[in-house]
């Protein structure tokens, strides 16, 4: 059965290593198959590692499954699996992950030892990341004379124009931004698998309208995201099932304390926490399709606190600001994207709003993605917004990048635009990161995370929820999840 | 000649119609060169208008006429040659050393429906020049100036406010003479002043020329193609084919003894009143343009004299026992 | 001044004027159009662009008449809300005068520039006008909106994101102002071309006028109508431009909508059932443009049937 | 066709009775031409003179029924050849245009198609009468422009107008209404403009090629003179109206009307005698407008023998004497 | 004929360095095209050392020197998304927007040549002033609108067409070109994106050979077509449209740049994988280097277009022959 697939995007690239973005993983998923992956749940499902065991705090071995080929006919061995931990620690966009590993070692064919410097947490949350590649077909020259395993963004390459994985499509025609046709792999290893997908033809669509449109007029099966203000209308729709779940990536604004004195003001921040209604914007702007947050980490995620609930009091903000002594407010400047997050320039609109009833009058500015992030570095707007999706799926990586305090050595706090600086709080970041007991490793994270919500370091909005919509018949529920990767190997279509 | 008012010397107009570099470039041969295209508008012409005279320049269509009084009123700058106004040079002044001899030196329009501004009522029209001219004027003055100049050429003085396209063509016609004379000038370069207008109409415009030239004393160079009109009104004629002169002499002489051939041709193609006509002369072959002049004399590819050295020398003009000019090789080997 | 007045009644425009009923409806709805979002501060319910009158819970409020309307409300409400919660009527209305000044400032913007550079490029010829007119060529040859969004960039750095959303207007007059001159300069250009050749120009000199002096007393007033005849075209595209770029996310801040982002805005919400959002400002923006195209297409017909933009 | 009446050799070729031809415009109706009447007989050639404005071209073109919108023939009738004209649709018309009436137009410049090779504008018009192959066609073009002396003409079939010069242009457009030899060839101002030298040539061409062929010539012109060399009678018009007709002889040298008169004295050439002297004799005033045509005599404000009846009524083409002429004026006896 | 040609190359050279050069000088305020390539988390030295790599660092006028070194020789630059030479992008996007372009130029020539004639020969019928009010309402409405419109009425309300895309294609010379013309499926797709695109042309053009029209009608030499006897069919036809034709040409080939330019918004919405959405895409991306790449292209497609322009109204009008529009 054909898959008429429309996304917003297509993957950058056919090479896994080129970007870590949410295309290439899902991308990946299809072409490819990682190590392990996570379960609708949150767990770890064996894939391409059968099993795998703790041997010491820096080594995990994982035995491979066997009978497996790639889509080039070569069968899928430890060396492979290698290579790849190898070329991922020479990819600019994944070494920062992968930094925690040193080497992986084939024991024997079927299996190898992934190695880290210091005891690691998250191996089994890294290993999903962990796309074995068909290390003969990408070794040597291509026609070019160029070696075939070269990672390289802006240019040909031969990774660029060639796939070969394990994974349960195989590349049939890639037109960069027009179109992705993938084939069933007849040696796919994994015969349990109901899936029943014999094609699939991706099309990038990236106009939210012309997507909805397309999945409207019977154009394609299948699209994602799913535009929030035309749920209403899906929802309505009998042919057609829409499929929400809460995402992890958070949308936040950032408060900065640097810029605007005003701001460094403990009292105003949270005054301005309290104005900002999250929960009517999430009902209004969002149609409920997102989840209004008052932390970082959505529920699920290591560090989770339920009593951190999002804060709404107008008069407890005017009291605020009152105590603040700015009881008749100030000018303050906002940037935002105009079409990076969900509505994200309503959102930022309808924040002004609110700011002004406690006084603040806000002068907003809106960028494309394309010219937002240089602005957003050189912080030139007192209220920045940002949107965070933790690569790791882990609620540490939030506050590395968003909340501690900016180092350009140790590269933390490298999105924090508010220059909210607390040394307590980089401390207790820095312990979670070497301990290795789960629960122990929670309890801290969720002492970062009240420190944050008592601080007002930031203004948690919402977290994104994620949406797919499908035609009836596909049966889109049991593949989605909330890392966005729709498992498309096991997907059923009546 | 000490009576001379305006005397041109030698003049030459070229227009290069070619446009930028690119459009220039041609392929010949393979090889790319540049070729302009060249308009000979006026070939060495020199010629002298007296003080008081009316001096006439006649021809057909597209011989340079109207380029040789644009030239004399320095809207053309000539490629050489000199204009001359009271033995001043003023072919290569600046605008603003210009602007004395611009009072003495006006100029009537052909056509008087593009001559007058149809955004301005007469009395900006007419006021303009005076203004300029004499800034130290004040309203009163420059009023009752005008109002005696509207009522010199016989326009009602209470039409100043009207705009040109209230009037006829007639009305317009003696709108541009007032604009002209309003500055008092000496001498009026008049282009074809009457050829778009109706023959009662046309006989009203010269009655009028001509008693303004006799009340302010003017001198005209009087450009027509019209020979009738140049018959009634001129002193001297000047006849020209395609920009060089051929003839010039006093219209008693032009018209009771045409020399050069080409003047004989035109003068027996003159439509006359009534069935007696005197001979036609036949002129046969080519049109030549003023873009590919013919070599030697211009008229030769239609003279019926023409011989070898007309094919090969261009004739100079010269002065004949009675005065007049004549650029002819025939003439002067007594071949006619 | 009466005398002008009176020979301008008298004119064939006016005459033509009066029997096209048409011209006279497009007339009409325009200037009620005009007049009421000029006075859109007395007798909008609402001030859509104060953010404290924001009210998200009121957010996509249908009309009165329509179940669900806010008629307890009124007179706010009346056409409902958008997605901000703002009145919707009175944002049209601000809309509409933003969307007006954007028009009618862009339109003077191109049209001096256009007007200089082809007075200049018609009447002293030559080199300049080579040069001025490669120029124009050039500039046509990149759309408006790829003009719109290096100039619009390059805008917002140089003043910063505070002072932004304060001159968001005048700024779009001159990305829009400067991407379009050329239109202005060709007309120009041609219009001159034409009189430069009228004996009456030839009269000036010889009165000796200085160049700049005819250029603007004499060929400048007898170019004006063709300028006035693309000028209502060119509102008209002015203000769908500005409704272009704000589809692309490059027109007026979020927090003040022209009428063209009312329009995108709610484009989102068309499909989900909240029609009043998009429709209402889009039937007005279209009422606007066609009203004025309407007219110009009269002025037009009766001036000059031969003026096209570009030629 | 086939309505045609078989010409009766007595009858006139043309026979324009009472013409009128009026412009209904936003205020009011104009009539550019106003109660006029003519013959013109077989191998006959009329000329019509007036100033600008007077009404020629609308009376040349009111023959080939060619007024432009929204003008109409409002009265009278135009017998060519016995048949009346004026109610003929335009379907009926066509055979006749080009065919049976030809006409040359005042400026070779603009008449031309600028597009079209003059073989193709040549050809066309055979092919429109007559049923002949392209052929055909193309031969007799060829002759008849060797006709109207122009030089290697199958070559010149190929070239577009602008490739020729005014004169010869006129020359084809002479050559074009000489086609289908018709018996009548309407002339509007040919060579008005036209160079004198050139303009000669034309006349002699236009005269010679109409004795030749026994048509009937109407020559409109503004021009005295020329119509005095070309024809055998001329009409005078003045504000829509014939203010004299006669034989041209006479109306030149004995102009009975006072506009006739008038006109013909304010001539430069009249009195060849000494040049660059005295001024000429001019008729004051304008022709009026005819949106305001003054009552009685048109002429009447200009007039210098007017007398009281003249601002009265209209005067009628009165007979003068035995000379043939007719003139529209209440002094003529 | 070669003359006419090396002069129109060497026009398009100036034309096109000079664009080159604005859009170079420019581009660093569309974006940073580093930010968009790597994920967020990538650590900032990784993005300055890409940027050092990618010679973004280098003065504009170094970097624009080595652009036009390479330009030379044909090479416009890499596309930072794409990998691969931008000048192979856009001739691989081109075909898509050259089909739209074309058919609408196709469907308003076919539109508005009756539209327009029929109007100016009887302008005071119904069926004129009906067809000039709908034109102006068409020009009235923004193209993005229609858009929208026609997708959700013909697309999503009755199904009739599909509202994305172009559908099946077909490969031409050896897959070089990529048509959808020659299906029903291709075509399909080409019917709204093509309308809509028309509906902001149209309405001008019928304007504009009704004005010419009507203007010919007025000249002798129409007056004189009928004097002569001809058939109305070729007086309308042959005398007076030829000539109309020809400001039309003129004014089309302008247009016709525009309309190129009107194609960034109707691609966008009807998601046709062309030069417009490329543009869109490189502007939200910063790709730089494809934008000026695009932007040299299209300003070459302009010259082109104005060169056939002046070809084709050489051969209307036998008074130019090919040395240059006037
Ligand atoms: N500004 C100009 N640029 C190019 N060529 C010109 C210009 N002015 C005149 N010419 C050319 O110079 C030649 C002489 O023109 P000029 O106007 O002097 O003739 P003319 O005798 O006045 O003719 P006419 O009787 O038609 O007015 C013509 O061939 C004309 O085309
Ligand atoms: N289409 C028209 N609409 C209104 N009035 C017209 C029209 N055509 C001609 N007239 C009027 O008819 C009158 C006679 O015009 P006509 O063309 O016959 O003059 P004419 O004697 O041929 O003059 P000319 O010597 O200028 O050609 C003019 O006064 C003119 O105003
Ligand atoms: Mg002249
Ligand atoms: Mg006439």
């Amino acid at each position: 059965k054909t898959l008429k697939l429309a996304m917003d995007a297509d993957p950058e690239s056919l090479d896994p290593h080129v970007q870590l973005s949410g295309g290439m993983l899902q991308y990946s998923h299809m072409v490819f198959d990682p190590l392990v992956r996570f379960t609708k749940e949150g767990g770890f499902e064996p894939r391409l590692a059968e099993k795998w065991e703790v041997i010491d705090p820096l080594t995990t071995r994982f035995y491979l499954r066997k009978g497996v080929k790639f889509h080039s006919g070569s069968a899928f061995t430890a060396k492979d699996v290698a290579w790849t931990l190898d070329r991922l620690k020479k990819s600019d966009d994944f070494k920062g992950l992968f930094e925690p590993f040193t080497v992986a070692v084939a024991v024997d064919d079927h299996t190898v030892d992934l190695k880290t410097s210091k005891p690691y947490a998250l191996v089994l949350a890294m290993a999903t990341y962990l796309f074995p590649m068909d290390s003969a077909y990408y070794t040597g020259t291509d026609d070019q004379g160029k070696p075939k395993d070269a990672i390289v963004k802006t240019d040909h390459s031969f990774a660029n124009k060639n796939a070969s994985g394990t994974g349960p499509f195989k590349l049939i025609k890639r037109e960069h931004g027009v179109v992705l046709e993938l084939d069933r792999f007849a040696d796919y290893w994994d015969k349990a698998s109901k899936g029943n997908v014999s094609k699939i033809i991706f099309t990038p669509i990236p106009e939210n309208a012309a997507r909805v449109a397309a999945l409207l007029s019977g154009g394609v099966d299948w699209i994602q995201p799913v535009p929030p203000q035309d749920y209403p209308r899906l929802e309505k729709e009998k042919n057609i099932q829409l499929v929400t779940m809460p995402g992890t990536r958070i949308i936040t604004f950032q408060l900065n304390q640097k810029r605007k004195p005003e701001l460094a003001n403990p009292k105003v921040r949270l005054a301005i926490d309290y104005a900002i209604d999250s929960v009517t914007m999430v009902d209004k702007l969002l149609k409920g399709a997102a989840t209004p947050a008052g932390q970082q980490g959505p529920e699920g995620m290591a560090g989770f606190d339920p009593t951190l609930t999002p804060r709404q009091d107008l008069e407890k903000a005017k009291a605020l600001m009152k105590e603040a002594g700015y009881e008749k407010g100030f000018e303050a400047t906002m940037i935002c994207t105009n079409n990076r997050y969900v509505n994200d320039e309503k959102i930022c609109e309808a924040t002004v709003g609110m700011l002004a009833k406690i006084g603040i009058k806000v002068a907003l500015t809106t960028y494309p993605k394309a010219q937002y992030w240089d602005n957003f570095d050189a912080q030139i707007a007192d209220i920045q917004l940002i949107g965070w999706h933790p690569d790791t799926e882990d609620s540490a990586n939030y506050s590395e990048y968003l909340l501690m305090c900016p180092n350009k050595e140790t590269g933390y706090g490298q999105y924090n635009s508010g220059n909210y600086c607390n040394k307590a709080l980089d401390e207790l970041l820095m312990q979670a990161a070497v301990e290795t007991d789960l629960a122990k490793r929670s309890e801290l994270l969720r002492k970062v995370e009240r420190i944050a919500y008592e601080d007002g370091a930031y203004v948690p909005l919402h977290w994104q929820n994620l949406s797919w919509a499908a035609k009836k018949g596909v049966h889109l529920e049991p593949i989605v999840n909330i890392m966005d990767f729709p498992y498309f190997g096991d997907l059923v279509i009546d | 000649m000490s009576t001379a008012l305006v005397s041109i010397r030698n003049v030459v107009k070229h227009f290069d119609i070619s446009g930028g570099l690119l459009e220039q470039l041609r392929f010949s041969g393979g090889r790319p060169t540049l070729k302009r295209t060249v308009v000979h508008a006026l070939n060495n012409v020199s010629l002298d208008v007296r003080q008081g005279e009316t001096l006439a320049v006649v021809g057909e269509s597209g011989c340079g006429k109207s380029t040789l009084a644009r030239a004399v009123v320095c809207l053309h700058q000539p490629n050489s040659g000199e204009i001359r106004y009271r033995d001043q040079r003023i072919d290569h002044l600046p605008p603003a050393k210009l602007l004395p001899f611009r009072t003495r030196l006006q100029m009537i329009f052909q056509d008087p429906y593009a001559s007058l501004n149809p955004r301005m009522p007469v009395q900006r029209i007419l006021e303009e020049p005076l203004r300029f001219h004499h800034p130290n004027l004040n309203a009163a003055q420059v009023a009752e100036r005008v109002a005696a100049v509207m009522e010199q050429v016989g326009v009602r003085a209470s039409w100043a406010k009207q705009y040109p396209h209230e009037f006829s063509g007639g009305q317009r016609q003696r709108i541009s003479i007032a604009r002209a004379l309003i500055v008092d000038p000496e001498c009026i370069v008049a282009d074809e002043p009457i050829s778009a207008l109706d023959v009662s109409i046309q006989a009203q415009i010269l009655n009028l020329m001509m008693d303004l030239q006799e009340s302010h004393n003017l001198t005209y160079l009087f450009i027509s193609h019209d020979l009738n009109v140049v018959r009634r009104i001129a002193t001297r004629v000047a006849v020209m084919y395609l920009g060089s002169l051929c003839e010039l002499a006093t219209a008693r002489q032009l018209f009771e003894t045409p020399r050069h051939p080409y003047t004989q041709a035109l003068l027996s193609a003159i439509p006359t009143l009534g069935r007696g006509r005197r001979k036609r002369i036949r002129l046969t072959g080519e049109l030549s343009t003023p873009i590919n002049l013919p070599r030697g004399c211009v008229f030769h590819p239609r003279c019926p004299y023409a011989y070898e050295p007309c094919r090969l020398e261009v004739p100079s003009p010269l002065t004949q026992p009675d005065g007049a000019v004549v650029a002819c090789h025939a003439l002067r080997d007594g071949r006619i | 001044m009466p005398a002008a007045w009176g020979r301008f009644a008298d004119s064939h425009l006016m005459y033509s004027f009066r029997r096209d009923t048409v011209a006279k409806a497009s007339l009409g709805i325009l200037l009620v159009l005009l007049v009421s979002s000029f006075a859109c501060p007395w007798i909008a319910p609402t001030n859509p662009y104060d953010p404290a009158s924001l009210d998200l819970m009121m957010a996509q409020t249908p009309p009165a008449w329509m179940e669900g309307g806010a008629p307890d409300q009124l007179p706010a409400f009346v056409l409902g809300a958008d997605d901000q919660g703002r009145d919707l009527l009175s944002t049209m209305l601000y809309g509409m005068r933003v969307s007006l000044v954007i028009g009618l400032g862009a339109v003077l913007v191109q049209a001096v520039l256009g007007i200089a550079i082809g007075l200049t490029a018609g009447y002293l010829g030559n080199r300049v006008e080579i040069l001025l007119m490669r120029l124009a060529d050039v500039q046509l040859s990149f759309s408006t909106l790829l003009v719109a969004i290096f100039i619009g960039a390059m805008f917002r750095t140089a003043f910063g994101v505070a002072s932004y959303e304060r001159l968001a207007v005048p700024i779009l007059i001159c990305i829009i102002g400067l991407a379009e001159w050329p239109q202005y300069a060709r007309t120009v250009r041609a219009s001159v071309l034409a009189e430069k050749k009228k004996e009456y120009v030839e009269a000036a000199r010889v009165v000796g006028l200085p160049t700049w002096r005819i250029m603007l007393r004499h060929i400048l007033p007898n170019t004006l109508s063709p300028v006035l005849v693309i000028s209502t075209v060119q509102v008209a595209n002015a203000m769908m431009t500005e409704a272009g770029l704000s589809f692309l996310g490059f027109g007026m801040p979020v927090t003040q909508p022209s009428l063209g982002s009312l329009i995108n805005a709610g484009f989102e919400y068309l499909l989900s059932g909240s029609w009043w959002i998009t429709i209402f400002p889009g039937s007005l923006l279209v009422v606007l443009i066609l009203s004025i195209n309407l007219l110009g297409d009269f002025c037009r017909d009766v001036m000059n049937p031969r003026l096209y933009k570009g030629m | 066709m086939h309505a045609m009446t078989t010409p009766s050799p007595a009858a006139p070729l043309l026979e324009v009775k009472n013409l009128e031809v009026s412009f209904p415009t936003k205020t009011k109706t104009l009539v550019a031409v106003r109660d006029v009447s003519f013959t013109l007989h077989r191998g006959e050639r009329l000329g019509l003179v007036g100033e600008s404005g007077a009404g020629k071209s609308i009376t040349g073109f009111s023959i080939l029924k060619l007024i432009s919108r929204p003008g109409r023939i409002s009265g009278g009738s135009i017998l060519f050849e016995g048949r009346d004209l004026a109610p003929l649709s335009e379907q009926e018309m066509r055979p006749l245009r080009g065919d049976r009436i030809s006409m040359i137009f005042q400026d070779p410049m603009m008449t031309l198609n600028p597009v079209l090779t003059i073989g193709t504008q040549m050809v066309e018009t055979l092919q429109a009468h007559r049923r002949l192959s392209r052929r055909e066609a193309q031969d007799i073009a060829i002759e008849t422009l060797r006709a109207v002396r122009i030089p290697s003409p199958e070559k010149r079939m190929a070239q577009y107008p602008h490739q020729f010069s005014g004169g010869m242009r006129q020359r084809i457009v002479i050559a074009i209404a000489l086609l289908t030899r018709p018996s009548l060839i309407i002339a509007d101002e040919p060579t008005t403009a036209l160079d004198v030298t050139i303009q000669a040539e034309i006349l002699d061409l236009l005269l010679e090629l109409a004795e030749h062929e026994g048509m009937g010539l109407l020559l409109i012109t503004h021009d005295l003179a020329v119509v005095s060399q070309v024809t055998d009678r001329v009409a005078v018009m003045y504000a829509g109206r014939i203010v004299e007709i006669g034989p041209t002889e006479q109306v030149v040298h004995a102009p009975q009307h006072p506009y006739t008169q008038g006109l013909l004295a304010a001539l430069p050439q009249t009195h060849a005698g000494e040049p660059g002297t005295g001024r000429l004799a001019q008729i004051h005033g304008i022709m009026p407008s005819l949106y305001n045509t003054p009552t009685g005599c048109a002429f009447h404000p200009r007039c210098p023998v007017r007398i009281h009846a003249c601002s009265e009524d209209a005067p009628a083409l009165r007979p003068c004497g035995q000379t043939g002429v007719l003139a529209a004026c209440h002094l003529v006896e | 004929m070669i003359a006419f040609l090396i002069r129109r190359i060497l026009q398009a050279c100036i034309v096109m360095g000079v664009i080159s050069l604005i859009g170079f000088s420019l581009r660093h305020t569309i974006g940073d095209p580093v930010r968009e390539m790597y994920g967020m988390s990538v650590s900032a030295e990784v993005k300055a050392e890409a940027r050092e790599r990618l010679g973004l660092n280098d003065p504009i006028y170094i970097q624009y020197f080595r652009f036009l070194k390479n330009a030379v020789q044909g090479d416009l630059g890499n596309s930072l998304f794409y990998q691969k030479p931008a000048l192979e992008v856009i001739l691989s996007k081109a075909p898509a927007t050259l089909e739209l372009v074309f058919s609408s130029a196709l469907l308003i020539t076919v539109l508005s040549v009756p539209c327009g004639i029929y109007s100016a020969i009887h302008p005071r019928r119904l069926l004129s002033r009906m067809i000039l009010g709908v034109s102006t309402v068409g020009v009235s409405v923004p193209v993005f609108f229609t858009a929208l419109m026609c997708i959700s009425l013909f697309s999503i309300t009755l199904g009739w067409l599909p509202s994305f895309g172009r559908g099946e294609l077909t490969p031409l010379f050896g897959g070089a070109w990529e048509t959808g013309l020659l299906t029903w499926s291709g075509i399909s797709h080409l019917i709204m994106p093509s309308f809509a695109l028309t509906s902001i042309m149209l309405p001008l053009f019928i304007r504009l050979v009704r004005a010419e029209m009507m203007e010919v009608l007025q000249m002798d030499y129409v007056k004189y077509a009928r004097a002569k006897g001809l058939s109305e069919r070729r007086i309308y036809w042959v005398h007076a449209f030829r000539n109309t034709l020809l400001p039309v040409i003129t004014v089309g080939g302008v247009q016709l740049g525009i309309l190129i330019a009107f194609t960034i918004l109707t691609e966008t919405v009807f998601n046709w994988k062309g030069l417009g959405g490329m543009f869109k895409e490189a502007v939200d991306r910063g790709d730089t280097s494809l934008l000026v790449a695009y932007m040299v292209v299209v300003g070459a497609l302009f010259v082109v277009v104005n060169t056939l322009v002046d070809v084709i109204y050489g051969l209307v009008n036998p008074m130019v022959r090919v040395v240059g529009r006037k």
